[in-house]
């Protein structure tokens, strides 16, 4: 056993890293989430450095690279709160190939590796209608709600802006034309799906954790940095262990994603509920860190946090995973 | 002991619940300005009936009733649904200071138009490298003939750019961190004073900020003794929080009404889950409430407010963060997208932990104020 | 209103105070908990002051006070960790008081007011046994269970010894006869039994942050008193919300029991979850706060810890009394 | 990354759980000595079939396997329901520090015994006024023509009563905190040593006291430099957190499997807040798991433990805690009965955030030393 990044694996998460730090940063984000800049400039050279199929297989016109490598992309995009339609596409390109039929992925996974007909996700909503980030420009959306997936061409679709708690992306609700249902393992498809959700939570968490970290050491108050008083370096220590932890969860539910199917299940819950619960736990604990400044509009600890609580419920409630894990134990409302 | 109101504290709530029928000053518009204007007219109706500075004495123009009087006025106004009164800073803060340590000029000058709302009030204490700590504070008053001149920047200040009056804190020499700062009365409306809108992280606008370039003080604004203004500045923190606990925990139990009834319209009242956490927030406001009224006696015995107010800051913040927690957990996958209550108020009340005094500070004041434990030197 | 202690209630706080540091302390505690020596000496001055009868109508033989006073002996007895069967009998006087019918309160009453034939608290099991304290010596035991209360002469019990978790008292399993049901409110009784408990944990809960405040003042670690560092500061701040929150709740609840009958169940409620949470949160951090001394046989913080966990679980679940809560919301499993 | 055994590992693993099958000790004893007696047995017969000192070199008498091997073995221990070996602060702690800081006649004198548990080691380090400040030491040891002489006492150790070695922190003079203390094996079988039992709050004795009257320590058992104890002593608490993790998540997993069974016999299997708080602990104890295997590759990477090893540390205590809390309120009105197993775990998990370093001295590491935040002076 070796629970490490291998040298290859270093070199895109390093990779994604550097063309975030060149092509990205969160003025870029705000700006792209008020529609006032795009991200062509990022999205072009993630279909140049072939990101966008990473994990779809050479057959569909991808890399055919495995989750762990699709989730370090991720990981890094969330960090840099790269709002970018890479991850509805990813999500997209996952949920056809793992729950699709030959006709659907032919149809659709080529366009989604080589990024020139994208996908999106969406979820559904009880009343029928569908919330999905970066739509528009989208080829195909992948609708998903609890035991169910389809795939819809977005030429089917119509798109009304609506704003988001996240405001580094774009949201649209989505009136739904002809939906293509998948008829493969949908729940297994969602959980990969999941943890590539919890591996951009990752990047968020971390992010917040370095920057609560960063303000700890300089500001002063009492005359001494902040980060002497245990109240202030305590709660940096659990962010750690919180963004660690997620890590570790969101590396192995990866892997086993590719090597164990079997484990699937258990290995995605524990990393969505990892993922998001130290999402929201180090973004706050990150704000409070900072505090006033970390309040005002221009900081990015509130974008972090918007992030956090949009991705953490895009899917739905923590307790339906906590749920799951139960009843592998004979445990909960429908336990016999 | 007795929890029931006396006869004449039941006859105060009974006519101005009455009185808040008729007069109820209907739905606050939702534009920070509309709001101020209503909230200004508001306090005018509130005035012209006798209902401004309820515990303020009657020499002072205020209508000289208790301060559980005063505690059931809030909660009346909270449970009626009107708003608080726009000179809020004035009559919770500013008025009380100048009461118990300003001069009878002071007195005779400033409290009328704080009652009316005449005048506005804002409070300047926070710097941007002094939010903890205020001994950090850099903004300087120096004397010359003409009175104080201010130099320096203030931020998070409500109201700034309505005010009339700032309660100032600012550095006039000397190294002792408790007696190097005095408390002044600044003019906003003067050339030296410029008000600039601080943008939060809800996308509004509730705070400003003030720079003072060669801003003047007269002598006659100075509260308290030259050097006494930590003293004096501690005095209005405590009043601050002494103002909070019960009507804001009527407010919060409004609100967790408000989250039940949310609940039920997204059919998840069987989730004991979410059942569950909201008993044990209405169980921990129900607390609040109760520490704010032994509290509230306490003072009464004791005249002014202690420390113990900080319990009741830290129990709203993190009852507050707790509720907008919950609410996105009952929106689900719809919790991603703006909602004009509860998504807001999630992220509003992650400044409630910060703003006034941040929980730490206020672990801090129980921890070496009540308990007396060393202080870190 | 007026939320503070008279003066009447103030001195029967210090005379509890008094009389515990004169007659009891927690080498008497330990040993009345082993069988090593008894709580007579202690036993016979709550007798002779009257305490036994404190919340016990004139015409039964009692004090006729009220319950904010009964409950200020017990949270003075918890501060003690007085075991004595002055919690039982009081809360079997409570129960024939409020749910009993005359002719069982002619019967109990007096013997409980006086001590003479004092009572006991007994909680039934699922197997049909019940669990009591201080029950040997006892002329009646009080069996609760919920919904449902009665009364059974001692002498148609058979007792067996049984360790408990709180060492401080003696528990005993009972073997039942013919129990005698009281048919008046059952629950609006038990409401006013938790309350007696609820102040009971809020005199442990005080009690280990006194102790827990005082090691932080003296001890010294990195050259400093180990209350200088939040670690230990802020959890004792913490300790003092929790103590003082539990405290307003219980008098809250007690001046409830006697004046507004309508509000007891959330009164009691909220009391019972305030005491019991806040003093197990107390007496494991004042424990922490202690470090390896607190963890000794020797030091009082366990049986402070055991007490809490013991009187916490006496009644049953704390989920319960958060169900009511919820329930008076339209909210719960019984919800419609 | 490769999260599957390779094909050596599973052949190891595969081969320890059939010899495990056949060499099981049976169950161990409830009293202290029958359990420590069956552990000694225990330990001897682990070692004749060469599975004393997994991971240590083949020229110091260890199997020469890999560390990952020294995890899957005690993990497969611990999934057997076998006790671990009686010297386990030997194995852990002592002998890699010999490895690592002793010289060619330490490692011939000392590490032999220490594998067939012949000799039995404890660990020396805390003081009454010592617990989680090691410069408050106040234990001496004075250097003489006979060699070194202790005087000085030392609490919670472990074994203590039947140990032959301690590994014993004291103070050697100088006033830099790094650099006055010493690490010594000191013969426990003396003299002037003298060991009492401690009973803990479980009314359990698992540890003692020690007092060190003229107890002797001749030079060749220093480790490391006179005044390198220091050092060393971390490098030893870093084994000592290295060796948790793993198995003990896998010990805790166990726990709970028992736990959701006492849920089902008690007939709660459906209250689901029982079963999502056992949900939410199973998934803690998987994190904790998972990030014990990225230190161990962390560690096989690096060579010695890192400071992370606190993480591990805190998850543990603060699992086992809320585990003892879940278990209470799930026997509910039972839980005042003493239960051999959860009323006592309960209990003893309250000691698991102070010994082997308190949560508190752990976050510290964890900002000091992983995040490099600046320290209180």
């Amino acid at each position: 056993m070796r629970f490490d990044l291998t040298d290859d694996q270093r070199a895109v998460r390093d990779a994604i890293d550097e063309l975030c730090r060149s092509r990205w940063d969160s003025a870029a984000a705000r700006g792209y989430g008020a529609g006032t800049s795009d991200d062509s400039a990022l999205w072009r050279e993630l279909v140049a450095a072939g990101w966008t199929g990473i994990a779809v297989s050479e057959e569909h016109g991808g890399q055919g690279l495995g989750t762990v490598e699709l989730t370090l992309v991720c990981e890094g995009l969330g960090r840099a709160l790269a709002p970018s339609a890479f991850f509805g596409n990813a999500a997209a390109a996952v949920l056809v190939a793992a729950a699709g039929d030959d006709e659907q992925r032919r149809r659709w996974l080529p366009g989604f590796a080589s990024g020139e007909a994208r996908g999106a996700l969406g979820t559904w909503q009880p009343d029928g209608t569908a919330l999905a980030y970066d739509a528009e420009g989208a080829a195909a959306l992948l609708l998903v709600e609890p035991g169910r997936a389809a795939v819809v061409a977005a030429d089917a679709c119509t798109f009304e802006k609506t704003d988001g708690v996240d405001i580094t992306r774009r949201l649209t609700r989505v009136t739904i034309g002809a939906a293509d249902d998948l008829r493969g393992d949908v729940d297994a498809a969602v959980d990969r799906v999941e943890v590539a959700l919890s591996a951009e939570l990752v990047g968020v968490a971390n992010r917040a954790m370095d920057l609560a970290v960063e303000h700890a050491r300089t500001r002063e108050q009492f005359g001494r940095p902040i980060g002497v008083y245990q109240a202030v370096s305590h709660r940096c220590a659990d962010m750690l262990i919180d963004v660690e932890s997620a890590r570790s969860a969101v590396l192995c539910a990866a892997w086993t994603a590719d090597n164990d199917a079997g484990s699937l299940p258990f290995a995605a819950s524990v990393a969505k509920v990892a993922a998001s619960q130290g999402a929201w736990r180090t973004t706050t604990a990150s704000l409070q860190v900072h505090g006033g400044i970390g309040f005002t509009w221009e900081h990015d600890c509130h974008l972090l946090l918007r992030r956090a609580v949009a991705s953490g419920h895009l899917l739905g409630r923590g307790d339906w995973h906590l749920d799951r894990v139960a009843a592998r134990r004979g445990l909960g409302a429908n336990a016999s | 002991m007795d929890l029931s109101l006396t006869p004449a504290e039941v006859a105060f709530r009974d006519e101005l619940r009455e009185w808040l029928v008729a007069n109820h000053p209907g739905v606050e518009p939702a534009s920070p300005e509309g709001s101020l204007e209503h909230r200004l007219r508001w306090q005018r109706t509130l005035f012209d009936a006798g209902y401004s500075g309820i515990s303020w004495p009657r020499e002072h123009g205020g209508r000289g009733a208790t301060l559980m009087e005063q505690a059931i006025f809030n909660e009346e106004l909270v449970r009626a649904r009107a708003p608080s009164p726009a000179n809020i800073i004035g009559l919770v803060m500013g008025g009380p200071v100048i009461i118990n340590e300003g001069t009878d000029a002071q007195r005779s000058r400033f409290l009328a138009p704080i009652l009316s709302g005449d005048e506005i009030w804002c409070q300047g204490f926070s710097e941007p490298n002094a939010g903890s700590d205020l001994a950090a504070l850099t903004t300087q008053a120096v004397r010359g003939d003409g009175g104080w001149t201010v130099n320096g920047q203030k931020v998070w200040t409500s109201y700034a750019h309505r005010a009339k009056w700032c309660m100032l804190l600012a550095k006039t020499g000397g190294d002792d961190r408790h007696r190097n700062l005095t408390f002044f009365i600044c003019d906003m409306k003067q050339p030296g004073v410029e008000v600039r809108p601080l943008r939060q992280a809800t996308g509004d606008s509730e705070f400003n900020e003030i720079f003072f370039n060669g801003a003047v003080v007269p002598d006659e604004n100075v509260v308290g003794a030259v050097g006494d203004g930590w003293k004096v500045a501690i005095t209005t923190l405590m009043f601050e929080r002494a103002g909070l606990s019960a009507a804001s925990a009527l407010a919060i139990q409004i609100k967790l009404d408000e989250l039940a009834e949310l609940i039920r319209e997204r059919g998840e009242q069987h989730d004991v889950t979410l059942s569950r956490r909201l008993g044990a927030l209405v169980v921990a406001t129900e607390t609040m409430r109760l520490n704010g009224y032994r509290g509230l006696s306490r003072v009464i015995e004791h005249g002014v407010p202690g420390p113990e107010g900080s319990m009741a800051k830290i129990q709203w913040a993190d009852i507050n963060q707790r509720v907008g927690e919950l609410a996105m957990d009952v929106l689900g996958a719809e919790a991603l997208v703006t909602d004009p209550v509860w998504t807001h108020s999630m992220l509003r009340a992650r400044a409630n932990s910060i703003e006034g005094g941040t929980s730490e500070i206020q672990r801090n004041i129980l921890a070496e104020r009540v308990l007396n434990l060393p202080r870190m030197r």
